[in-house]
């Protein structure tokens, strides 16, 4: 029996749902001794903001003794300025569809990063990083949630044809009026979820186990939080939805799509196992001919409720 | 910082043997050819402990002594990903990343390389121990607690010719290794010295101070906490000494000329 | 070397920190075969609301494949009415302090609770569990998730004199705002956190394990995020925080009480262990004559950052 | 609803048997004084599978055949749970609460006694076919899916004069037990038959309307997912029959009459 792995959004299809997750995989190629694209749909790079930043004091990541990761990178990244200049050669065009990932302080930060971009070829699309609170245009901080997404997602859509994916967080009171205002505005997908806010300390020592004192919290304990965002977002949007958090196995990404996903990110797993996109796409064909499914496409949304 | 490379590798290697040094210190043997044959000193391989994702992250150890297809990992059992290896017997599979990093800068003809190790740290230290000539005069220097905490078998002292420095004086000289190196400095008048060094925090970060007092070159290997291992994810930031951002121990290091980083962090928490 | 277990509160003093979590522990007599009432410092009892509530449809519990578990039970519960004519009867009043914690859809329903149950007598105060979003106020639905805990805060502490905790969930945005709110409106103390939106399916037969769906995460997983919730909120309010997610032994309870935290619930353990509290107070114990402490309260807020 | 019992322990038995029924079937003797003298037949145990929080929540097992000190737990492996149960040893402990929830009503003199089971769902009925004296006559029935999934020995079968019935008739009458249940009534013409039941939902749902249609009585005894397993959580609902909200199955039940509960619900997901 055959799989069909491929997926379609819009006018894009994956060769497979998995994508990688922002600021797991770095630019594209810092795995490309171990993992094989060939298993991938394609990649999103590390959130680029416009100014570099530095990030965190280290240490930046620690275990959870729930079995779970926290990081406090702080988006350290190079800065659209030296993207252009060096990193966007690293990118894996030729081996899989590319997606940048994008961040910023202020709706301006998001539209000047993705004019810049505009001029990178071969690009598939951009995921909007809205995650961090307080964002704020022409220096004023942003009413709600709602009012901050529908700014910045309105006004990158004026600047580009490129798919957009916007990715939230799941510490909103209520996804669904959020998500819908990616939509409204805009947004051609979205991404649930980012990281969670956590923390980890070492009583012994009484020291937080990280620089920054609280991180982003993925890996397994992310998964049942991200099934509920997905579910809650999949039964108020007709976008296609990329799930991430928590995905380790084939049958994690198959309860991503019957949950509503059409594409399934991979984050903290590649640390383990960089070779993590291969074997889950084994385990969710392996899951497939189980069940007799004869496409990813077909198992979309089938939860049965 | 040096001698950079890349191409690394997902191996199973297989151990081969196994044996506890003294107390929490564990020294195991691993056939992985590609690994061994690749890898260079001060390097390190990126550990999958266990099967499954507990726990959740690989663990970093430095290349040791390399005979052929095998590399030794030589470990302090810390936490439970160290408490796991140690239970692992010969004959069985473990998965490593590597060799990944920098490896150590080479002594010029006129230097005269002195090794220093705190405790764990001399495992890098012995790799690149075997890899100088026999013709090469060279210091190393080991300290320790105490006897009971020893890294390395007293044959591997002796064969190497190894100072030892301990807290309580249970072993070799009583006091730290800075102490013991000071002393042997002066003493032996020793010229155009350059450091290679691996320890606690806290050490390396006396030696850089010491090191830039006396302007004697340093290279430090350096530990921090790292998700990929590969420079990816950015988790194994240290800062850079002139404060101008971070440098990422898994790709820049973990060797780093100590001038360049700032060390004052103390130990992990 | 004697440890000093209590902790004070304004004019409250409990004779050990810890406290039962809202929906764990029942009435406060389901229990008592099993538990050793004098481990605990008090009780929070189910959250109560005006009308009966039946609850969710079955299956209401479920484990989550990352050592967690999600509850679905719809804050089934009897009512005021039927909580005065019986389950009243069945508060442990002479064993620990009691806390009823009180639930509504809008600010009427709190304050039409809390005047019924100012009648009981003995009750050392009350939790108010303002985690579910929509809150109304006279049929409108409050604007924003301050809006809604000040309007429920003010209009409760306004009936009564007795402690008032009012339990948050960590679906905020921020939540030093909503922290900084509640206790702007008369908070005597804060309870973090509420459980996170979860959900499980068992890919097999393509089901959620759970008749409602979505349900409440709980469990090690959540203390990461509790952690981090706690620590965020005892850097703007000066009033005593409980704590709530994940303790499961004495070691996460130390490390809520680093943190910042005042008081410690437990919860979802007591389902594994009923003899939970006792444990944990003896590891508490353990913990301090290890690091010479000799009073829980020197623990209180003492990180080292 | 029936012979509710209060006071219930937490005991730490010991296993004194575990052995292999079939398949996927285990039979293991616990002792545990306490929770087997004050035990009913319909009522069970919590079960901790394991030290620590993994799997986190207790696993419910009825309480089969008690013989003084000792009682019986007879469980098929479904998940992880009870795969750790399987593999326990003879000597190990076993934390269990008990006794907890309603038991079977007894049979009036002048009701016979039917005890119908689904499978697994033939434990409680094995204790309660041991609480009536030898001189009260019973019919006790065994739905299988097949002679390979049986639940209990061909000794135990034989012992109790059990009926069995298999869906492939490896075993027994072929076809499903409410037909063997309609042939037993219908040849032996038994008045004022009552019956006694536990196993797949399904089963029970039809059990019910089979007993709606004819008028008999019917006691069920019901699986859900708990959590405290003590009537404080809530976790254990299942809808009454009139529609007004629910009971709990471990406070009000497991075992119900079948006219009280509604049991559309099919099996657990
Ligand atoms: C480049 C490099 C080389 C190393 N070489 C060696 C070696 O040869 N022998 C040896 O014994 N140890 C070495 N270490 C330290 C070793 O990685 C840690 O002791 C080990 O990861 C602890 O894991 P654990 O599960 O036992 O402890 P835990 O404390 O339970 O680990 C929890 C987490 O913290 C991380 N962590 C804890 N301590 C350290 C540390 N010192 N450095 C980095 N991460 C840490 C772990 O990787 C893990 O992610 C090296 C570290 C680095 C970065
Ligand atoms: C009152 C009562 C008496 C029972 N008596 C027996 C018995 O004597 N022998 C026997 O084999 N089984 C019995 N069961 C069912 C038994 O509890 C489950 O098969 C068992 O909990 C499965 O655990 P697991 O880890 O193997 O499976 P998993 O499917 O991994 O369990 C996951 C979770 O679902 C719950 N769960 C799964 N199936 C059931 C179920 N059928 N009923 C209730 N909870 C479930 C588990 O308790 C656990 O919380 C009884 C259930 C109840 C409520
Ligand atoms: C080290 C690390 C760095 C991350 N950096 C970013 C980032 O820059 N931008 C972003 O949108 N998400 C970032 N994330 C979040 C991941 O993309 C992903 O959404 C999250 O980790 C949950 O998925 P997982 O459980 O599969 O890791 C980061 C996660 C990790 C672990
Ligand atoms: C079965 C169950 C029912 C709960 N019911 C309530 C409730 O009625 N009101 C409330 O404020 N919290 C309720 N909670 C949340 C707990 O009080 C607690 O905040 C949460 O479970 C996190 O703590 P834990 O990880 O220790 O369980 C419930 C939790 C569980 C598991
Ligand atoms: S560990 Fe990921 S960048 Fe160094
Ligand atoms: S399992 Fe908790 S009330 Fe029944």
């Amino acid at each position: 029996m055959i799989v069909n792995a491929n997926v379609r959004m819009g006018d894009i299809e994956l060769r497979t749902p998995l994508l990688t997750g922002s600021g797991t995989f770095g630019y594209g190629s810092e795995f490309e001794d171990l993992t094989d694209y060939s298993a991938l749909g394609g990649i999103v790079t590390k959130s680029l903001s416009f100014e570099p930043r530095a990030g965190n004091p280290p240490p930046r990541i620690c275990e959870t003794s729930s079995g779970g990761i926290i990081n406090s990178i702080g988006l350290a990244n190079v800065g659209i300025e030296e993207f252009l200049g060096s990193k966007v050669n690293e990118l894996p065009l030729d081996k899989t569809e590319v997606f940048l990932s994008v961040v910023g302080d202020s709706v301006e930060d998001f539209t000047k990063v993705v004019e810049r971009l505009e001029d990178v070829e071969r690009i598939a699309g951009y995921e909007l990083n809205v995650s961090c609170p307080n964002v704020k245009r022409g220096g004023l901080s942003l009413g709600g949630d709602r009012e901050a997404v529908t700014a910045i997602v309105r006004e990158v859509r004026a600047l580009t044809k490129r798919f957009i994916s916007v990715k939230l967080t799941p510490h909103y009171t209520l996804i669904a009026p959020v998500a819908q205002a990616a939509v409204d505005a805009g947004a051609d997908a979205l991404t649930l979820i980012n990281t969670l806010v956590g923390m980890e300390i070492n009583a012994e020592t009484r020291k937080p186990l990280l620089g920054n004192i609280t991180g982003g919290y993925s890996g397994p304990p992310l998964k049942p939080v991200a099934l509920a965002k997905v579910w809650q977002a999949a039964q108020v949007v007709d976008v296609p939805i990329w799930a991430s958090g928590g995905i380790v196995n084939g049958i994690d990404a198959i309860e991503f799509l019957l949950t509503g996903a059409t594409a399934l990110q991979v984050g903290s797993v590649l640390f383990a196992d960089p070779k993590a996109p291969t074997r889950i796409l084994n385990e969710m064909i392996q899951y497939c001919e189980r069940h007799n499914v004869d496409s990813f496409t077909d198992l979309i949304g089938g939860l049965r409720t | 910082m040096v001698n950079k490379i890349k191409m690394s590798i997902i191996e199973k290697g297989i151990i081969t043997d196994i044996k506890q040094i003294s107390g929490d210190i564990w020294d195991m043997t691993v056939a992985a050819s590609q690994i061994a044959r690749n890898s260079k000193p001060g390097q390190f391989v990126h550990v999958k402990v266990n099967n499954g994702f507990k726990p959740f992250l690989r663990r970093p150890l430095s290349i040791g002594p390399v005979n052929g297809d095998t590399l030794r990992l030589i470990f302090l059992v810390k936490g439970g990903g160290t408490q796991i290896l140690a239970k692992k017997n010969v004959g069985e599979e473990i998965d490593m990343i590597g060799p990944l990093g920098s490896a150590f800068r080479m002594p010029k003809k006129d230097e005269f390389p002195i090794f220093m190790a705190g405790g764990i740290g001399i495992v890098p230290l012995l790799f690149l121990d075997d890899c100088l000539t026999n013709d090469i005069q060279r210091l190393f220097l080991l300290g320790l607690r105490s006897r009971s905490f020893s890294t390395v078998s007293d044959d591997e002292l002796n064969k190497r010719s190894i100072y030892v420095s301990s807290d309580d004086g249970s072993i070799g000289f009583k006091g730290n290794v800075i102490e013991l190196l000071t002393e042997q400095l002066d003493n032996n008048k020793l010229i155009n010295p350059i450091i290679y060094s691996c320890g606690p925090g806290i050490m390396l970060a006396k030696l850089k101070e010491f090191c830039e007092m006396r302007q004697i070159p340093a290279y430090v290997s350096l530990e921090v906490p790292m998700g990929c291992g590969v420079g990816a994810c950015q988790s194994c930031a240290v800062p850079k000494a002139d404060g101008d951002g971070y440098y990422l121990v898994c790709q820049d290091g973990p060797v780093f000329d100590a001038s360049l980083v700032n060390l004052n962090h103390g130990e992990l928490p």
